[in-house]
């Protein structure tokens, strides 16, 4: 009955927008200060600029393999077996790191500043159900449903900016470029390493999906540029309103959210923002969680793969609940193993499938000019 | 303990539920596989909430992803943030 | 298809299972309000006196049933966190903190320094950052917490909103949430402040009920002075004078009054002081730092003294501006004077103005800064524009004199 | 054009009855009295008619079901005195002697029928069937005419502005009323039999070349594979054709107001009519179709922004409550302090937590409404009465509920009031509670948990293939002008793309600008 998932190329806009805003739109703002200080809008400026680099870089891979998602590149590009081993590794990798990450993201969030004395067990488990409720309905109904949230996240997040104006003060900005290259690529990085460079697991998702499969490159570019957007105006707002001190927080979006009071009627609206991350971080989950399913049932070889999302579900949760012993242990890990992965995953993999694919074609095309210069239609 | 014996109840029920909904559209293939991953995820919440002291997966991750870290911070020639 | 039927009714039944114990739930009627905050020292040990609400007392359709709409708990201890759980084994009910207006330290304890006391404050998930801190000059925090006061029912609102108001329309104040003082904290360059309050009248009648009810009984609370701080250290107290300079050259002015004396006789005008808008400019000239203060301000003419002045000519608008320009100067100079040599800190942000302009010679010098500060030359260039005269241009104080004169 | 569908199962049940007729008359007699079980509403009466050679005829019909004047009209009075006039011979075929006799009666369909099931059915639904004797066949006449309802006012969608019909038990009177609103010869209506005793007449309508045929071939299907013994209303037909059972929403739209349904089949959408009740089924039936009222379309389209309110209302009615409950046991840092004190100060004092307090008041609320619904009209204002005085005052003085939770019990009921259809106000008001429940253990997070997963089944939905939360999910810019705000009725050129994917252009004139005005 589900065989047939399409969706549009708006849906695959909003939904690579929300991957990127991802978790990202809370608590970003304050690692970039920490590192670039005031600079920290200039470096989210670059971090977008590396970013449409490299979804350029992507959509290379998708027009040299049209249709085709990231496993069945692999197995094109490395044959089989390795091809089997490479997907292996980055799927599993990428599960193991990254949703159990998101959901506990959501757990500290929660017992930080909402609700203390909840065990994460409980909302690590609420949220992880509904994950596997959504993956289990499929990417179609996903971003169905992403369409109908993005109106409701744009407007809410456009007048929580728009309030926010009054407490604006550039002099928070000045001096300009005080820290040097180094240092703003350094906090650059912290951006692309969770909207840029795992973007490139939804090629899983939704390759040989999309109706319009010329306008998919485009929509896929937007969405990232669009989310980054989104980010960039954020960090700019809480440097702009908070300065310096948004490196203290954890969550520094929250704060902004709290420091809006309009005539001592729009005041204490913080939950809105709340509520805006718990819609992105949702889809940023679903779309790890659903290429994960995808990803093993293309190397497992299973066609319907409505059946490995309860498993994986289940082990999504056990992972967020095991995976990080404190909130320290968790920043470390952020840094020392997501940078690596992601590099692995978003840089050095695909430039060397590119590579690859190219002196391949080049061979093949070789082979063909001299045999048999009719057949054109292989490969 | 209590809550290991619900885990497990959990599963089967989930395993029963599965198995009922997709009928006879399953090969024998996709029905190891499932109670495969699913004994996994089960058996080690079960562990865990029995007490029994599991290592951590990530242990292994960090030391097999630190030398590549090194390496950037290196690069970079940031120490420590 | 069904999938989904059979796994809502998992999510169900999961919520149901942990339904029953609602961990973080806090029922309204479970918790008390804390309103106000106020840390004192005893001995070694901080003692924290919490102001909560009766809400029943304070609003009230009927009649309320007597009791005094605040309560105030105090309790001793080392850390603040610690005190305040201790404190529940006074109090009914478990402490909230959302909705805290006021906080109040002592001077005690501000001229010891206040970091160690604020760090609860800034971690804590209930602490919003919207309350205003204020040292209590010459008494202790709980005292002042401990005063009822009239027109409002909750002091610490009365605090809250006269504090407010008193920033937009008077400027010898210094509204300062939390986040601000610790911004100003933190920065390089810049030394906070906050404002002073102290008690009008007896101490020990101002708890009682009777003050609510007595007109001309007289405890009352009332902002008086700046208080001035070096690093985290409470150094001294700014005059009503100091704190307008302060405010002005930090463009804090909303809107203030201020008397000029009248020229070529002993008599005042008021000036109304509309919009202000200041600028610290730093320079650094030949390897120099300066400051250069531009202070342009809008003003309107609101109470007239004098009788030599014609309020028909532009000219004595120009001499009145020029007065008031004389008058501000004077100001922002017994400011600078108290922060460069009184005091010897730098709460006037000249730092942060010569870092902005050139942080190359900011870094190499912030080590030094101290003394550098002090003998730093600041130039002010003040402007004041005056557009109105109120509904009537003449006073009719200088009709009667006039006529006076010509009937002589 | 009546084209009579008969499933398989009907065979089967009636293969006793399924003999053709007999030759001798007393034989058919007997057979249709024991058939029907001797039945006091059967009546049979017998003529003897012809010139020289007579022959006994026999009219057979049910009392009441038949029109009994136009009987005597058209049936009776000639074949008593016109009819002895035939010249009947011994060898005529029996074509040629019914031939003969149908000259005579002047009801306006005169069908042969030559088996007893279609005898059976025939009497039963109000035809009169005329046996002659000698001849296996027989002749049916349309002689249906029952006691019925006039057209009324509509009861459960009324408005201000609008047509003041409605549709009624008699499913011919349908039909004219949609038929008097669309007069295009594409109007095409297909006639099923569902109902193994009711044997209910269901007719499918659809403007033929507008309406999806792939949509119009899939109610047939669903139509055609319903077994059942009886269908009295057309819920029963929407349970069995629905796509999906366990949803809280509806997928078919049924409406009894005529222009509703005229609107709906002008769209490409199908109408199933069912005869004995006067709600008609529209199907392919979107979310966004619930929330809009026949009058939008009556009134200036500005005051289209009505519809606005609605969404809004649904929003209040499903999440008001729950968002009480967050907000006063997980948030309270949400509230302003002055509301939070007057809130504290009412709740001091009542003994229940928030959350129960507000099940305890939506549920003595839904029993209001419940009996207020089932209640002898009579009876109904008493209801009313003590209600508004035990919801109201009396709980609050008695210090068992605040006051707040009144206001917000009763702003949720009236948003939930404020639906144009009844089915999707049952849906909220279900899923209320839902949402309730998921606040008082999780507070906001809860509450956008439990939204997210209805907007999920939501978006799982469809309606005959049509995605239940389109145009908004999948976003569709042209239906946009007829979602949640409508546009002027000319710019709205085109039909719902989903619903019919041929002929799309409504071919409609740009603004009409007044003569003389450029």
């Amino acid at each position: 009955m589900n065989q047939e998932e399409k969706i549009s190329s708006y849906q695959l806009l909003l939904l690579a927008t929300f991957f990127t805003v991802g978790s990202s739109i809370l608590e970003l703002p304050s690692t970039l200060v920490t590192i670039a200080e005031q600079d920290a809008w200039i470096a989210m400026l670059l971090g977008i600029a590396i970013s449409a680099i490299m979804v350029g870089l992507y959509l290379l891979l998708i027009r040299q393999y049209p249709g085709k998602n990231l496993h069945q590149i692999n197995e094109a590009v490395f044959g089989r077996k390795i091809g089997g081993i490479v997907s292996f590794y980055l799927t599993a990798m990428t599960f193991f790191l990254g949703p159990p990450t998101v959901i506990y993201y959501l757990g500290r969030f929660l017992s930080i500043q909402i609700m203390v004395e909840t065990p994460a067990s409980s909302t690590h488990l609420l949220y992880g159900l509904l994950a596997i409720f959504a993956v289990a309905l499929g990417i179609e109904v996903i971003a169905r449903v992403a369409e109908i949230l993005f109106p409701i996240f744009f407007i809410l997040y456009l007048g929580l900016m728009l309030l926010l104006i009054p407490l604006v003060e550039f002099e928070r900005l000045q001096p300009v470029f005080e820290h040097d290259f180094k240092t703003l690529l350094w906090a650059s990085i912290f951006y692309v390493q969770f909207s840029c460079f795992p973007i490139i697991i939804m090629l899983t998702s939704f390759q040989g999906k999309v109706t319009q499969q010329k306008k998919a490159p485009k929509a896929f570019f937007l969405g990232n540029f669009f989310g980054g957007s989104i980010l960039f105006i954020t960090t700019l707002i809480s440097v702009l309103v908070l300065g310096k001190l948004t490196a203290l927080f954890n969550f520094p979006s929250y704060v902004l959210a709290q420091k809006i009071n309009v005539g001592d009627f729009i005041q204490r609206i913080e939950m809105v923002i709340t509520v805006m991350w718990f819609i992105t971080l949702f889809f940023k989950l679903v779309l790890y969680f659903d290429s994960a399913v995808v990803g093993f049932a293309e190397i497992l070889k299973i066609k319907n793969h409505r059946f490995l999302v309860v498993p994986l579900g289940i082990l999504i949760i056990y992972f967020s609940l095991t995976n990080f012993p404190n909130d320290v242990y968790q920043l470390n890990q952020d840094k020392t193993t997501w940078i690596p992965h992601s590099f692995f995953l978003g840089v050095l993999y695909p430039i060397v499938v590119l590579i690859i694919g190219f002196v391949q074609g080049k061979l093949k095309e070789k082979r063909k000019g001299i045999h048999r210069p009719s057949e054109s239609k292989g490969g | 303990m209590i809550a290991a014996i619900f885990i497990f109840l959990s599963g089967v029920l989930v395993t029963w539920i599965e198995f009922r909904r997709a009928g006879r559209q399953i090969n024998r293939k996709e029905q190891i596989l499932f109670l495969f991953i699913l004994g996994i995820g089960i058996g080690l919440s079960m562990l865990k909430a029995i007490g029994v002291p599991i290592p951590n997966p990530m242990d292994f991750a960090i030391a097999f992803y630190h030398p590549f870290y090194d390496l950037l911070i290196e690069f970079f020639g940031q120490k420590g943030s | 298809m069904k999938m989904k039927r059979v796994l809502f009714i998992l999510i169900l039944t999961v919520f149901c299972l942990t339904a029953s114990s609602c961990w973080s739930r806090r029922e309204l009627n479970e918790l008390a309000i804390v309103v106000g905050f106020g840390i004192d020292k005893v001995g070694d040990q901080y003692q924290v006196s919490l102001q909560m609400v009766n809400p029943s007392e304070v609003v009230t359709q009927g009649e309320g049933t007597g009791r005094t709409p605040v309560i105030v708990y105090k309790e001793k201890g080392k850390t603040v966190f610690e005190i305040i759980r201790r404190l529940t084994t006074l109090t009914p009910r478990k402490a909230f903190f959302s909705h805290m207006q006021i906080m109040v330290i002592s001077e005690e304890v501000a001229r010891e320094g206040i970091k160690k006391a604020l760090d609860f404050f800034w971690r804590d998930h209930e602490i919003r950052f919207d309350f205003f801190i204020v040292v209590s000059r010459k008494s202790k925090a709980e005292d002042v917490l401990n005063v009822l006061t009239k027109l409002e029912r909750i002091p610490s609102r009365k605090l809250f909103t006269s504090l407010e108001t008193a920033e937009r329309y008077w400027a010898p104040v210094n509204a300062a949430t939390l986040d601000k003082f610790v911004r100003t904290l933190l920065a390089e360059g810049i030394a906070p402040t906050l404002t002073g309050i102290s008690i009008e009248g007896d101490v020990k009648e101002g708890g009682e009920r009777e003050n609510t009810e007595d007109v001309s009984r007289e405890v009352s609370l009332k902002y008086k002075g700046i208080a001035v701080f070096k690093e985290d250290r409470l150094v001294g107290w700014l005059n009503e004078m100091e704190s307008k300079g302060k405010n002005y050259i930090l463009d804090n002015v909303n809107s203030t009054v201020g008397s000029v004396r009248c020229p070529h006789e002993e008599k005042h005008f008021t000036i109304e002081v509309i919009r202000a808008k200041a600028k610290v400019i730093g320079k650094v000239e030949n390897g120099k730092p300066a400051i250069y203060i531009d202070q342009v301000s809008e003003a309107n003419l609101s109470e007239i003294q004098c009788s030599k002045l014609d309020l028909s000519q532009p000219r004595t608008i120009k001499m009145i501006e020029s007065a008031t320009e004389q008058r501000v100067k004077n100001i922002l100079q017994s400011t600078i004077y108290a922060a460069q040599k009184k005091y010897k800190t730098d709460f006037l942000g000249f730092g942060e103005a010569i870092r902005q302009a050139d942080p190359e010679y900011w870094s190499k010098n912030k080590q030094n800064w101290q003394q550098e500060f002090v003998k730093l030359p600041v130039h002010i260039n003040v402007d004041v524009n005056v557009k109105h005269t109120g509904k009537v241009s003449n006073s009719f104080i200088k009709e009667m004199e006039d006529s006076k004169s010509e009937k002589e | 054009m009546k084209r009579t569908k008969k499933g398989i199962y009907q065979k089967q049940i009636l293969s006793q009855k399924n003999d053709s007729l007999f030759q001798y008359m007393p034989e058919n007699i007997q057979k249709i009295k024991e058939g029907l079980g001797n039945s006091n509403d059967l009546l049979i009466r017998e003529f003897v008619v012809g010139k020289e050679v007579k022959r006994l005829v026999a009219i057979v019909y049910t009392k009441g079901l038949a029109d009994t004047t136009a009987i005597e009209r058209t049936i009776i009075k000639p074949l008593l005195f016109e009819a002895r006039e035939i010249e009947w011979f011994e060898d005529h075929t029996e074509e040629e002697i019914l031939a003969r006799l149908q000259q005579y009666i002047s009801t306006s369909t005169l069908q042969e029928i030559t088996t007893f099931q279609d005898l059976f059915s025939a009497i039963l639904t109000g035809q009169t069937v005329i046996l002659v004797d000698g001849i296996t066949k027989g002749l049916k006449a349309n002689t249906e005419g029952w006691e019925s309802r006039n057209v009324d006012d509509p009861t459960t969608q009324s408005v201000v502005r609008g047509p003041k019909e409605a549709f009624t038990e008699n499913l011919r009177t349908n039909t004219v009323l949609i038929r008097r609103k669309i007069k295009s010869p594409d109007l095409w209506t297909e006639k099923f039999e569902i109902g193994k005793e009711t044997k209910t007449i269901v007719e499918v309508m659809y403007l033929k070349g507008i309406a999806n045929d792939k949509v119009v071939q899939e109610v047939r299907n669903r139509l055609n594979k319903i077994q059942i013994d009886g269908i009295f209303e057309s819920g029963q037909i929407e349970e069995f054709i629905q796509d999906e059972t366990f949803t809280p929403f509806p997928t078919i739209l049924s409406s009894e107001r005529p222009d509703t349904i005229a609107a709906g089949i002008l769209e490409g959408r199908v109408a199933i009519i069912v005869d004995g009740t006067p709600f008609v089924l529209l199907v392919p039936a979107l979310f966004v179709q619930f929330l809009q009222s026949p009058e939008d379309y009556y009134q200036r389209s500005d005051f289209g922004l009505i519809r606005l309110l609605r969404y809004l209302a649904a929003m209040i009615g499903l999440l008001a409550p729950s968002f009480y409950i967050a907000v006063t046991t997980f948030h309270q840092e949400m509230l302003p302090s002055t509301l939070l004190l007057s809130i504290a100060a009412q709740r001091e004092g009542v003994p229940l937590p928030a959350f129960a307090e507000a099940l305890l008041m939506e549920i003595s609320f839904e029993f209001l409404r419940e009996a207020g619904v089932r209640m002898p009209r009579t009876v109904g204002q008493a209801v009313s009465i003590v209600g508004a005085l035990v919801i109201g005052q009396a709980a609050v003085e008695a210090g068992i509920v605040s006051g707040v939770m009144v206001i917000v019990v009763s702003i949720t009921a009236i948003a939930n009031f404020i639906f144009p259809n009844f089915n999707m106000s049952i849906a909220i008001r279900l899923l209320r509670f839902v949402f309730m429940a998921f606040a008082a253990s999780f507070g906001i997070f809860g509450i956008v948990v439990c939204f997210i997963a209805l907007l999920l089944h939501l978006c799982s939905l469809r309606s005959f293939g049509v995605p239940y939360m389109s145009p908004l999910g999948p976003f569709i810019l042209e239906d946009q002008k007829d979602t949640i705000l409508r546009y002027p009725i000319w710019k709205m050129k085109e039909r719902p793309r989903l619903i019919s994917q041929r002929n799309i252009r409504r071919e409609r004139t740009s603004m009409p600008k007044p003569d003389g005005r450029g």
